[in-house]
């Protein structure tokens, strides 16, 4: 679990150069030793490919059979509930499985647009959070309504081949820190089936992970929960509330003043 | 249109008559067909061959087709109603047509899979043959205990012209 | 009283209810897991009478496919594929319901046993109907209420569906069924295997589906 | 040109960090440093100075590539730092070579000197004085947008063999870089661009 | 045309029509975060985590038969070499768009290697460098399980292991896949 750094309050007046504040940890560990390492590395295969001759996005737009995904996360969730009890417990396994693939898809959606920048303008619009369509390289989220907006529409793109179907902000004021993603039809439930006694739980806890390591990951630290909310016409109907660290909340004031959207 | 064999059970469970027809030998005739007796897995693995049935006597079938067509007619009574009927039912290789009286006389026969409905015919049976020539017989006695076959030559005469002539 | 061939007058009765009755799934043991009405038209039966109906079925499944007329092979075919003809008598290895095995420890054909090398002159060889295909046991049957298709899997799985008697493609009606079977039960991590099918995706799926067709 | 290049993780713990020279006009890619045996430890002492300005550009400016971001006059030092979005930063040091004439304005040389700790072997063989002040313009002036041009796909190229190393599913956040292909492909980079 | 070739169409058009696609890279990350967990759990025996990944691989391959019946209604194969090109040509297709190389058939017809050009499960993998993961762990050996499972299901044991792996350093990935027997039906009268 990557804790962003527990930023203390972030002194805007000191100068650009002000060399060695106080309160900065000296560096903590001992020097890292530059010389290449002694283990000789991975043995690779005689056309010496590694994973750094294969280029990122190769498999962009491949596709793999939906059931291929449905007997994995089945047998994930078998798995999970083998080694749990109770119904807390199963999501927050299901939430830390899912966590490690938030992060890399970060980087993921990141890297495609630089690279595809260049090219394609699709991709570049593809996370162009703000409205403008230049092909200037992605903005990191500065501000929490650009991180939902990066992971409502070009992560859910990338997850699922389409846009959440909604985003919004809680309304009761002492929550202000609470927002809702939602999916009428997420795809890792589609075919299961809890039982009446688990009426509770919703496997989508998967997908709460995802978005928490990218939220992390962004450094908007957040907990993010997966909740059934049927409706007549969308019985999977599920809510992702994301609820963000105080830490944040700070933040999201302090940019605020200083005008960055 | 071919027959394979026809049963009459009476209203004991009794088989009171069995027969047979043998087509004349088969040949194997489509080429890729799997070697029907062949044993060996070497040369292809081919899944379970048929091979040489412990030779279960005619009266062994005789009692498994009463087994089967007893327990379907009391499955359809059940689903259907006692007013309903179980008429046939066919597997990928042959059929079974099945027809009873009301007085619990039984009569199945079994056919390629190319044949129409058989009941009309095993009505005949029962009509023409069955009453005329073991019913009304003097000779033949009201009730079969031990399977007495129907065996009178009439009876088996009329039967066979009727399937040779009329069936196939 | 007589009963006379009423199928005719029975036909115009039904004509216009194209109805699936209902459904029933055995698995490979011969178990209910599941039962379900969708059209009133048949009796309704106990859940009881339901699991003594469906393992009734799964033996006179059984049968009729042993039943299978066997037609005798006269010896003098010398069908080149058939050179080795057996008889009960050489097989020591095999019980008469086992397959032909290798056996388990080492799978060489070179020392297997039941290799004839007799070859008794009654030749008791003889082939099905339509040697092509394997022997499957029942699989429609018509009364003149109803008519139940009986599909069973290669796993052993045994699907019946009741419908009135002049249903048409109901081999379409069964291969979704069976679709929906390996989307909303297989793919469900909380349906334990041979048990009996308690999906909620499954039932929402199945009826819609044939709501929508009928 | 000498560069010290060293990526840390969201906390700050370094997974990765490599020096060497420009390869540019004549260079042989050898790293040599105004203070060659203090070295490695000034340069870490001042990229983590420069920390609290990148914690501050973090949230000022949502770009990846943040440029030129803080300089250390009494070494010369001008450090450019890249964000990736799972919060790694790339940060490098570049530091022009000693020109012998000028007195360079080493002014603010802070006593530094009594941090001189063990040598540091990779500058022990460039003893300081390159003499051939190379003219080419990323040498000469590290802030000109052509420095900033190179410095930035130098940065991209190592972003994306960053995001090959994370993708694999045994690479945990904060888990040091050890692969010799990486360091190979940074290296590359660092002599086409740098 | 040869069968191989048949199958290898009837692969393609199944994969055409008849199957629900998604993202490849959901299916990977996730098969990567499974394996990630596995050792984990297993806190490194890796031995331990091929286990467990045969053993997942099984129970889903008890259930990928039924889809793999349902939608590609094939036959009952005749014999061991149909089925290999079926689960090599169909089955990894379905699954896993990929069609791997059926080869080294023992005489006796009851073994053969499937050979994978490519492995979707292994997109972006680098096995760790701790000097044993690459001589204990089988990083896709859910894929011999799901073999194991499916083939059972229709009535066929068979053993499937992996003899060499790419991200191992080896040139080729290679399963090793062997009939036991054909496993008599269940049903007591059925004498076929």
């Amino acid at each position: 679990m990557a804790h962003p750094r527990h930023g203390s309050m972030l002194s805007f007046g000191g100068g650009p150069n002000d060399t060695a504040t106080a309160e900065k940890p000296p560096f903590q560990n001992a020097p890292v030793p530059t010389a290449s390492q002694s283990s000789p590395g991975l043995r690779v295969p005689s056309n010496r490919k590694t994973i750094y001759d294969r280029h990122l996005n190769r498999s962009r737009n491949a596709e793999l059979s939906r059931a291929s995904f449905a007997f994995l996360f089945s047998e994930m969730v078998t798995y999970a509930q083998r080694r749990v009890t109770g119904i807390q417990d199963l999501e927050r396994r299901l939430n830390e499985q899912g966590y490690p693939l938030g992060l890399r898809l970060l980087d993921l959606l990141f890297y495609r647009t630089i690279a595809g920048s260049s090219s394609s303008s699709s991709s570049a619009s593809a996370l162009s959070t703000s409205s403008s369509t230049t092909s200037s390289p992605p903005n990191r989220p500065l501000r929490i309504l650009p991180l939902l907006h990066l992971i409502h529409g070009p992560l859910w793109r990338l997850l699922f081949n389409r846009p959440a179907d909604a985003l919004e902000h809680s309304v009761s004021p002492d929550t202000p820190n609470e927002y809702m993603i939602t999916d009428n039809d997420p795809m890792v439930n589609t075919y299961i089936s809890v039982p009446r006694e688990m009426s509770m739980l919703n496997c989508a806890a998967f997908v709460a992970g995802i978005i928490e390591g990218v939220c992390d990951g962004c450094g908007f630290e957040a907990k993010v929960s997966a909740h059934n909310q049927p409706s007549e016409m969308w019985p999977g109907r599920t809510v992702f509330l994301l609820r963000f660290g105080e830490s944040v909340m700070e933040r999201e004031k302090v940019l605020e003043k200083a005008g960055v959207k | 249109m071919v027959v394979y064999s026809f049963y009459i059970f009476d209203r004991h469970a009794e088989c009171i008559y069995k027969r047979r027809w043998l087509p004349r030998p088969v040949s194997i005739t489509s080429k890729s067909s799997r070697p029907t007796s062949d044993l060996s897995i070497q040369n292809n693995g081919g899944a379970p061959a048929v091979f040489g049935q412990s030779a279960r006597t005619t009266d062994d079938d005789a009692k498994l087709i009463f087994g089967t067509v007893f327990s379907l007619r009391n499955m359809v009574r059940k689903l259907g109603g006692e007013d309903d009927n179980f008429v046939s039912y066919r597997t990928n290789q042959y059929k079974l047509h099945y027809f009873e009286t009301p007085t619990n006389i039984k009569f199945v026969m079994l056919t390629d899979l190319k044949s129409p409905s058989m009941r009309p015919a095993l009505e005949q049976i029962y009509i023409n043959l069955y009453v005329e020539y073991v019913v009304k017989n003097p000779l033949s006695p009201v009730e079969h205990p031990g399977g007495v076959g129907v065996n009178n030559e009439l009876f088996e005469e009329s039967l066979e012209q009727f399937v040779t002539r009329v069936l196939t | 009283m007589y009963v006379s061939n009423c199928s005719t007058s029975l036909r115009a009765q039904t004509n216009k209810t194209r109805a699936v009755y209902s459904l029933i799934i055995i698995n490979k043991a011969g178990g209910l897991v599941y039962q379900r009405e969708f059209h009133s038209g048949l009796h309704k039966l106990s859940t009881n009478d339901y699991l003594v109906l469906a393992g009734t079925f799964h033996g006179v499944h059984a049968i009729t496919r042993s039943i299978t007329p066997r037609l005798p092979l006269a010896s003098t075919t010398t069908n080149p594929t058939t050179a080795s003809h057996s008889t009960t008598a050489s097989l020591s290895l095999t019980s008469p319901s086992g397959t032909t095995t290798p056996t388990a420890s080492t799978p060489t054909a070179s020392n297997n046993p039941n290799n004839p090398a007799a070859n008794t002159p009654s030749s008791s060889a003889y082939s099905y109907p339509i040697p092509s295909v394997p022997a499957s046991g029942l699989e429609f049957l018509e009364t003149d209420k109803f008519r139940l298709t009986c599909f069973q899997t290669q796993t052993g799985t045994k699907f019946l569906l009741f419908t009135d008697p002049f249903m048409a493609n109901i081999d379409v009606v069964m291969k979704k069924i069976y679709e929906l079977y390996a989307d909303f039960v297989m793919k469900n991590p909380f349906y334990q295997l041979e048990m009996p099918v308690r999906c909620e995706a499954f039932d929402r799926h199945l009826g819609s589906w044939l709501r929508g067709r009928i | 040109m000498s560069y010290y290049f060293t990526i840390l993780s969201p906390t700050d713990a370094p997974l990765f960090n490599i020096a060497f020279g420009t390869s540019k006009s004549g260079g042989d890619g050898i790293a040599r440093f105004r203070f060659p045996d203090t070295a490695q430890y000034m340069n870490q002492f001042i990229i983590h100075s420069s920390l609290d300005i990148v914690e501050e550009a973090q949230w000022m400016n949502g770009n990846m590539y943040l440029k030129h971001i803080d300089t250390y006059p009494p070494a010369q030092a001008y450090i450019s730092a890249f964000l990736t979005p799972s919060g790694a930063r790339f940060l490098l040091l570049h530091q022009p070579p000693q020109l012998p004439s000028s007195t360079s304005s080493s002014g603010g040389n802070t006593g530094s000197s009594s941090l001189l700790g063990s040598s540091f072997s990779a500058s022990a063989l460039g003893g300081g004085s390159s003499g051939r002040a190379s003219s080419s313009s990323i040498a000469a002036n590290p802030t000109a947008p052509q420095t900033e041009e190179a410095v930035r796909q130098f940065m991209n190229e190592v972003y994306e063999n960053y995001v090959k190393t994370v993708m694999s599913p045994f690479y945990r956040v904060g888990l040091e870089i050890k692969s010799p292909v990486f360091r190979a492909r940074v290296t590359a980079a660092g002599r086409k661009w740098l | 045309m040869s069968s191989t070739t048949k199958t290898a169409r009837i692969g393609e058009e199944l994969w055409k029509t008849r199957v629900d696609k998604v993202n490849a890279e959901l299916v990977t990350l996730t098969y990567g975060t499974i394996v990630a967990q596995l050792c984990h759990d297993y806190d490194g025996d890796y031995t331990e985590v091929n286990k467990q990944l045969d053993k997942m691989g099984y129970n889903i391959g008890l259930r990928l038969i039924e889809d793999f019946l349902a939608r590609s209604n094939v036959g009952r194969c005749a014999n061991f070499r149909e089925t290999a090109d079926m689960v090599a040509k169909v089955g990894f297709k379905m699954f896993l768009n990929i069609s791997p190389t059926v080869t080294n058939w023992t005489s006796d017809n009851n073994q053969f290697s499937l050979i994978f050009e490519e492995n979707p499960l292994a997109d972006f993998v680098e096995l760790p460098d701790d000097g044993r993961a690459q001589d204990e762990l089988w990083f896709s050996n859910i894929l011999c399980g799901v073999l194991r499972g499916a083939l059972e299901m229709v009535q066929m044991q068979i053993d499937a292991h992996f003899v060499s792996d790419v991200l191992r350093g080896d040139d080729t990935t290679e399963m090793r896949v062997s009939l036991v027997r054909y496993i008599e039906d269940e049903m007591p009268p059925d004498e076929e």
